[in-house]
């Protein structure tokens, strides 16, 4: 499938001169005949090109950071569909919906083109040139103490360039942020295990009880435990692993539960308290500190305090008892509060006294290359860069991977903060919100035409390197990759050590190179080995498993009471990250904008989730504009009815209600971000995403739904069409 | 000449279809698709997407249930009254059942729907006037019309979007059904590819769009009639025989059941598409 | 009692009057005829939007695939038997009180079938592409799949047509030798002459005349019942729930007698206006015509009690749970209101003071085709909405106006043909007026003064 | 010797009847009885009784017809999905038996149709240019006796056609 012996420069040049009008021209365009565009023969391509023939290259998707490996089928010079990388252990050939949709990152018609500048309210194209010129200028008139860099994830070659870029200028600050992500749950791991991420083995485990995490949809790397829930549920025994899911508002991993327990919201910690205890009851041996801390959660206080019966708590915990390993899991619901440190805590402790620690809760491997190891966001990054530039710290601000002003919420008053930094440069593909309040937009390729390294956060096995390399020639001249700009902006400051360089390519190839001992490559030539590493589009490392502890303390470990009723606003708003969605950035795809969100079945709008007796009792129906107020803000969206909401709760997706990036992602649903309270984790200081609380009002209007399903609902109406059946009434294990 | 054809070949011209004497030959394409596994996450819907070139209508047209959803995710709840949905959803992929004895086959007054000799239930689109009779008398509902012509609509394929069109796959223009094709395209490249060598096509060897992406490997695609194949063991293991509209195996009263079933088999439409139930454990 | 006809009539009288409807109609037939263009415009102008934008712009969709273009393709095909009904049936049985008014009814049925059939075309997504239902030569050898019930409609229609317009013509050509004797300049001369083929009423003509009338008359018969049995196979040989149903054909047969023989009775009452046929149309026909068209009502709902009743009876649950949907949805109102016109209405036509009471006639017979719309409507639209799988049901759909433009624009088309025809054709039938009326006299000679109607 | 045409008009129905009564009984010289036409506004039945039973022979081209129809019809569409369509539809057998009866008994029904007007077209003789013996009068409420006889049989022609009150009388030359 993936040829080895090609020259990829070659392939680039003869898209470049030959194919690129093949390119561009694409297939059943009759540009051709209408002269704008001459017609070239296929006679001369390179062997590799075969018209009709489609022709893998492999790469790493961009689409969520979760770094899966990535195969683009190439035809006539243009990458058509995207299929998983069968030799990338994160994904194993597999992807997600998210992922599929790249393609439409790639061709979208609303991609920048060419460098914008502001004059006045309008964007007026420059040439690279002059851009590169006018940041040269502006990072050199000012105090690098000023110049800041918000991005998103990064990784590889390009945190190394960019970590060069900001030594260069002697100083400059680096925020990473991300405006979904689990930053809590990495503080609480690192403290009770010692690592941030450990590996999560669901495979190995029998029962698995997540608070709230959705492995399935859209947490850390979903199509990774996708895989692992497979084999998780039907391994080769036959022994069925149960998923027990602990949340609020039911997530896609909660539809996939054998028992889905609705949660009073922020008491997730009493709970997992509460199981501790019962567990001890049940006679598995606790240490004396962790018996004299859950010795008041009983069964009786817990089930009043969490709303999870008694009889709940009392199976799962014999189950927890007789099914070993077991693995828990903190997620986003659990940690989303002002406690979600103690909360995620909690959790940690009851894998620790499952004794799951080193069992399905394992050591992950050290990265051979600290340098190129991701830096994780959070959005304390955000709050502290808000702050700087509240204070006029900030003179000179890039922001790249990241939409702050979408995704900032309003009480951050970002964009006020924004207009108080004389020169904001961004990298961006889309006009989005951030990139409208930008002085300069440096529009990237997309990651079909960019050269890359990625270092993925969570991954599966041992160490890799991802990289992502053009599946075809670039859409527009006029767009660089993200390491091309940081490359030019260390040539004006280290023109010595970089002026080698052609292009970031030629840095990458060669930074590769040198190292490619290390990177597995001692035995080969540098071409073969650099020829080897992008037909596998993934460069395994050795390294070396990380020690962690297990035995984390319960002294200091305090849950505080459920939450008081607030009368005013008497309803939890738990933002929903869904899993095309997520944190909006990829709303101008409109494969996903039209694949209906699985628990709901809308498309192209936002919703606010509630439960029908909540809905019962504030008089609304499906299909209601309700206004979500919160003490920050009020946002309008229809209301949904749904089954899978605690009463107390109602839910509102992210991701949608852009007001600007693209015409399938503007004007569609609104902005759940824009409404959430200052409230924030007592430890580590990250903004408390489930803590706001709202009133839900109607607003007077009604709408039908679109959505996928029908009148019928949910409903088989006594059909026989998705079956069910009792686990224990089958034998998985003589199943094919 | 023809009448002499007719004459010579009656009984092969009143032959009945699925029937136990007359089995396939090379090829007989099915699915299986496990329930227990799909997550519900819609990876294969958007997959099929990619692969079919089928266009995004927008949300005005999809509120009008003008969707091209060829594989679409269903989402059930059976709370009969609980309070919460409190075992999970019911997910359902749902696509062309590719049924061999196809309601909609009979009812297409041009006769661009057949049954290929592959057991496909293919759709001719040069051929198709837009009776749309095939999709009335579909009891799945999964053939998806062209109400309008998608290709010149604003925001289908805005350049450069068409770029990504699949080369292999026809754009369909307005007032043309359409439906899951199993990817035709795919199966006839591998099936010329091992014509060439002198082979039948291997199980793995191709795989449908949404049956690659999947995510938990929920969907199994391969040629009933080969004996290596995976779908057909699985078929054979759960005791669902394709030639039946009622399975012996559901008249019997077993404490450990088989899980195999295909949906509104009642119907006799004898679907190529096993689904296997949804498991849910009784211990919590 | 009260004559069908007077018996006294001069011949010469009755060409003369027929004659002058088709040269002085009253001032009324310029305004319906202006009507009826304008409704045309109106349907043409959907279409055109239609065949350029695509089906959507119908409201249709996946789920409702089908909506008021079959509806009313149905409800056209079934106006057109009652035609048959008068000319074939009633002159098999020598109820001569027929005479006057079935060449109207003839040619409502040539014509509904022409509207009818336009209704096939403006529903397919691809119009151009129609010729590829018919079964013609081709080098690729590409024929019509003639396992579908479609093509037996294409077939069946065919036939039908072909055959009613060759009745009509036969039936009609001894009037056209008395349009061409008595019409003396003009297009119109010529084209009588044409028509009529030379016809001079000689004793062999008369003779070889009757026995094709006959004979095309019993070929009718069974054609008419087989056509809209094929129409209702359309439904009845899917899998829908509520299509699915044995009691279809005969059902639907009756309902196209029941919403043809109202339609005489609309016509009847315009032609007689418009026309000044009040000696040939005359209140004691009316009175039989009402009367038959009471016993057709009782016959449709008995045969729709059925269709429900073995629904209900029956095990098949999805069928079942239709029917609640149909008369409990949103079409709820739809169906009560076609139970209403289609069963409860007629029996006012029980009631002798209604049956010649012309104002309310009027109105009761376009009140009980508006039923028999709705009838084809909630055979098509409910089981779409509420099908076999739950997940594709739609209630929320309904026709847009450019559908409605459409039905509305084919009642323009259909009295636009019909009155012209109405002014270019006799519409009544002189030869057969003379032979009731020379008929009535002779039984008046020669036997004591009949009792009763006929 | 020239044959002579004569058209005489009669009012009355019954006065025609006895007038051919008389002519079939009188031996009038070239006048056969089977030459005589009646042309008449309606359709008199009766006409037998003094014209002599004359067959009818639409039905059978009717028969032939419909017989073609059915018959071609069954074959056409058999042969056509035996050769096009290899490939089922719906399991169904390709030459399925139950529609293809349908379409046999609406092909039968319109090549039954279609000929019988062919036959009565065949039969009646039409069209045909009208005789130059004609009068609009017949299609409107009188009856005409249409006879032929030799050049010296006029009078006795005229006599009994006066007799029995005609109210007219054409002569012409047949050519």
């Amino acid at each position: 499938m993936i040829e080895n012996g090609f020259n990829r420069r070659n392939f680039l040049k003869v898209l470049g001169w030959g194919g690129a009008t093949v390119a561009l021209s694409g297939c059943g365009n009759t540009s051709v005949e209408d002269g704008r565009e001459f017609v070239t023969s296929y006679a001369e391509t390179a062997d590799y090109i075969i018209p009709s023939i489609g022709t893998y290259f492999n790469s790493t998707c961009a689409q969520c950071d979760a770094g899966c490996g990535i195969m683009g089928r190439v035809r006539e010079g243009r990458v058509l569909k995207l299929e998983g990388n069968p030799e990338s252990p994160i994904n194993n050939g597999k992807m997600c919906g998210l992922g599929q949709a790249g393609v439409q990152a790639h061709y979208n018609p609303d991609r920048i083109r060419e460098p914008l500048l502001r004059n006045g309210d309008r964007g007026e194209a420059i040439t690279w040139e002059k851009a590169l010129e006018l940041i040269n200028e502006k990072v050199g008139s000012v105090n690098p103490e000023n110049v800041a860099f918000l991005t998103g994830v990064v990784s590889g070659h390009v945190k190394a360039l960019l970590n060069n870029y900001l030594d260069a200028l002697g100083s400059g600050h680096h925020y990473v942020y991300e405006a979904v992500a689990p930053s809590v749950v990495r503080a609480s791991n690192k403290k009770a295990y010692g690592v941030e991420m450990p590996r999560l083995s669901m495979d190995k485990a029998k029962v698995i009880v997540s608070f709230g995490a959705d492995f399935l949809g859209a947490w850390v790397s979903p199509v990774h435990f996708s895989q692992q829930y497979a084999r998780f549920r039907k391994p080769d025994n036959g022994e069925r692993g149960v998923l027990v899911q602990v949340e609020s508002k039911m997530t896609l991993t909660g539809a996939n539960a054998d028992r889905w327990l609705a949660i009073r919201p922020g008491t997730e910690g009493i709970l997992a308290l509460g199981l501790i205890n019962s567990l001890a009851a049940a006679g598995l041996p606790v240490s004396e500190d962790v018996a004299a801390a859950v010795g008041e959660y009983t069964s009786d206080r817990v089930s009043k305090d969490t709303g999870v019966s008694a009889e709940h708590i009392a199976k799962l915990a014999a189950l927890l008892k007789e099914r070993s390993p077991s693995l828990v899991i903190a997620g986003s619901a659990a940690e989303g509060y002002a406690h979600g440190s103690q909360n995620a805590a909690a959790i940690a402790l009851l894998n620790q006294v499952l004794g799951n620690v080193g069992q399905t809760v394992e050591a992950p491997s050290s990265v051979p290359f600290p340098q190129m190891a991701p830096s994780t966001g959070n959005s304390f990054a955000l709050q502290s860069l808000s702050d700087d530039m509240a204070q006029d710290k900030v003179k000179v601000l890039f922001s790249y991977g990241a939409n702050p002003v979408f995704t900032a919420p309003a009480f951050f008053k970002l964009k006020e903060n924004l207009k108080k930094v004389p020169f904001k440069v961004v990298f961006a593909h889309y006009m989005d919100e951030t990139a409208v309040e930008a002085d300069l937009v440096l529009p990237l390729n997309s990651a079909m035409e960019d050269w890359a390294t990625l270092m993925p956060e969570y991954i599966a096995e041992g160490a890799q390197l991802n990289i992502r390399q053009p599946l075809m020639e670039k859409m527009y001249p006029g767009t660089l990759g993200v390491g091309d700009i940081l490359l030019a902006m260390l040539k004006q400051r280290r023109p010595d050590e970089y002026n080698d360089y052609e292009d970031f390519y030629s840095y990458l190839r060669s930074a590769m190179v040198s190292n490619k001992d290390a990177l597995g490559g001692a035995d080969k030539d540098d071409d073969t080995f650099w020829e080897t590493a992008l037909s596998h589009g993934v460069v395994k490392l050795v390294g070396e498993p990380v020690n962690m502890t297990g035995s984390m303390s319960a002294a200091a470990l305090v849950v505080p009471a459920p939450f008081a009723e607030d009368a005013t606003y008497p309803l939890h708003l738990i933002p929903a990250v869904s899993a095309s969605m997520r944190d909006g950035r990829n709303a101008n795809e409109p494969w996903l904008q039209e694949s209906p969100d699985p628990l709901t079945t809308i498309v192209w709008d936002s919703w606010v989730e509630m439960h029908p007796k909540t809905a019962a009792k504030l008089g609304i129906v499906e299909g209601d504009i309700v206004e979500v107020a919160s003490k920050s803000g009020a946002i309008k969206a229809q209301a949904y009815l749904f089954p899978g909401i605690h009463p107390d709760v109602v839910s509102v997706p992210l991701g949608y209600g852009h007001e600007a990036m693209g015409r399938y992602a503007k004007g569609v649903g609104s902005n759940a971000f824009s409404i959430l309270d200052p409230v924030f984790d007592n430890e580590t200081g990250e903004l408390a995403m489930h803590e706001t609380r709202v009133k839900v009002t109607k607003a007077g209007q009604r709408v039908i739904i679109v959505k996928d399903e029908g009148p019928a609902g949910g409903s088989q109406m006594g059909r026989r069409i998705a079956l069910r059946i009792p686990s224990n009434k089958v034998n998985l294990s003589e199943e094919v | 000449m023809s009448i002499t054809n007719l004459l010579e070949n009656w009984s092969d011209f009143r032959h009945q279809h699925p029937s136990e004497d007359r089995p396939h030959l090379e090829y007989k394409w099915a699915m299986s698709i496990d329930l227990d596994s799909c997550t519900g996450c819609n990876a294969c819907s958007v997959a099929c997407y990619a692969e079919n070139n089928l266009p995004v209508v927008g949300k005005e047209k999809f509120a009008h249930g003008h969707s091209h959803h060829w594989m679409r995710i269903e989402r059930y709840w059976d709370n009969d009254g609980r309070e919460f949905a409190d075992q999970g959803a019911q997910f359902l992929p749902m696509l062309c059942q590719h049924c061999e004895s196809a309601p909609c086959e009979t009812v297409c007054p041009v006769g661009a729907t057949n049954h290929t000799a592959d057991g496909l239930n293919s759709q001719v689109y040069n051929r198709c006037v837009g009776s749309r009779y095939c999709n009335a008398n579909c009891p799945y509902k999964v053939r998806y019309f062209n109400w309008y012509d998608y290709p010149t609509t604003d925001n289908v394929w805005p350049a450069p979007m068409e770029q990504q069109l699949n080369p292999d796959v026809t754009v369909r223009g307005k007032g043309v059904m359409e439906k899951c094709t199993f990817c035709v395209q795919r199966l006839t490249v591998a099936k010329s590819d091992a014509r060439t060598e002198g082979r039948l096509v291997l199980d793995g060897e191709v795989q449908t769009a949404c049956q690659q992406v999947c995510p938990t490997g929920a969907i199994t695609f391969g040629n009933l009639v080969d004996p290596l194949a995976k779908v057909g063991k699985q078929w054979m293991q759960q005791q669902v025989d394709l030639n039946k509209d009622k399975q012996a195996k559901d008249a019997a009263e077993d404490a450990v059941k088989l899980r195999g079933y295909r949906i509104l088999e009642e119907l006799r439409t004898y679907p190529s598409v096993m689904y296997l139930e949804q498991l849910r454990e009784s211990a919590i | 009692m009260e004559k069908d006809i007077r018996e006294d009539i001069a011949w010469a009288q009755i060409n003369k009057d027929v004659l002058k409807s088709l040269e002085s109609p009253r001032r009324i037939y310029w305004v319906i005829l202006l009507i009826a263009i304008a409704m045309v415009g109106v349907a043409v102008g959907c279409e055109i939007y239609q065949y350029q934008t695509g089906m959507g712009v119908a409201n249709k969709n996946n789920s409702h695939v089908w909506s008021l273009y079959i509806a009313t393709f149905i409800f056209w095909i079934g106006m057109s038997h009652s035609g048959t009904l008068l000319s074939a049936i009633l002159h098999l049985m020598h109820a001569d009180w027929r005479k006057p008014i079935y060449r109207f009814a003839e040619a409502m049925t040539t014509f509904s079938l022409m509207t009818a059939g336009l209704f096939v075309m403006v529903h397919l997504g691809r119009l151009w592409q129609v010729y590829y239902v018919m079964p013609y030569p081709n080098e690729r050898w590409a024929w019509p799949n003639f396992q579908s019930p479609l093509v037996w409609d294409m077939f069946a229609i065919a036939t039908y047509l072909s055959s009613s317009v060759l009745f009509l013509y036969v039936g009609m050509i001894p009037d056209l030798a008395i349009c061409r004797d008595n019409i003396h300049a003009g297009w119109r001369k010529k084209l009588y002459t044409i028509m009529s083929l030379g016809w001079e009423g000689t004793d062999r003509q008369w003779r070889n005349f009757r026995m094709t009338y006959l004979t095309i008359a019993c070929f009718l018969i069974p054609l008419a019942v087989s056509v809209h049995s094929i129409v209702a196979s359309d439904f009845a040989m899917s899998n829908m729930p509520g299509w699915h149903v044995t009691s279809f054909p005969p059902y639907f047969v009756a309902g196209a007698l029941y919403s043809g023989c109202a339609a005489i009775i609309t016509l009847f009452i315009i032609l007689r206006y418009v026309f000044r046929f009040e000696e040939y149309m005359t209140l004691p026909i009316m009175r039989k015509l009402v009367r038959l068209t009471f016993a057709i009502a009782m016959v449709w709902t008995y045969l729709n009690l059925i269709e429900f009743a073995s629904v209900w009876y029956g095990h098949d649950q999805t069928a079942k749970d239709q029917l609640i949907f149909k008369a409990t949805g949103p079409y709820a109102p739809y169906f009560w209101a076609m139970i209403f016109f289609g069963s409860i209405l007629p029996l006012m036509l029980a009631f002798k003071r209604f049956q010649t009471h012309l104002p309310i006639l009027f109105v009761v017979s376009i009140l009980l085709n508006v039923g028999m719309w709705l009838e084809r409507w909630m055979i098509i639209s409910p089981s779409f909405a509420h099908g076999h799988y739950p997940w594709a049901w739609d209630h929320d759909q309904w026709p847009s106006l450019i559908q409605w433009g459409m039905v509305f624009g084919s009642f323009g088309w259909f009295t636009l043909l019909f009155m012209v025809f109405c002014k270019v054709f006799p519409s009544v039938s002189m030869y057969e007026v003379k032979e009731m009326v020379y008929h009535r006299s002779l039984a008046q000679k020669h036997k004591p003064a009949v009792k009763g109607d006929y | 010797m020239s044959t002579r045409h004569l058209l005489a008009l009669f009012n009355d129905f019954d006065e025609a009847v006895a007038a051919i009564a008389d002519l079939r009984a009188a031996n009038i010289k070239g006048f056969h009885i089977d030459d005589l036409i009646l042309k008449s506004p309606i359709e008199h039945p009766e006409v037998e009784q003094v014209l002599g039973d004359k067959p009818v022979n639409v039905q059978w081209f009717t028969l032939v017809g419909a017989t073609m129809g059915g018959l071609l019809a069954f074959i056409l569409v058999s042969a056509a999905q035996g050769n096009f369509f290899a490939q089922l539809k719906g399991g169904k057998p390709i030459i399925p038996l139950p529609p293809n009866f349908i379409l046999t008994y609406e092909m039968f029904i319109l090549g039954g149709v279609f000929i019988t007007i062919l036959g009565f077209l065949i039969c009646a003789g039409l069209p045909a240019k009208r005789s130059p013996l004609y009068s609009a009068k017949v299609s409107e409420d009188q009856i005409g006796i249409l006879v032929q006889g030799d050049e010296s049989a006029v009078a006795a022609f005229k006599a009994i056609f006066t007799k029995h009150k005609a109210l007219e009388i054409q002569e012409e030359a047949a050519k």
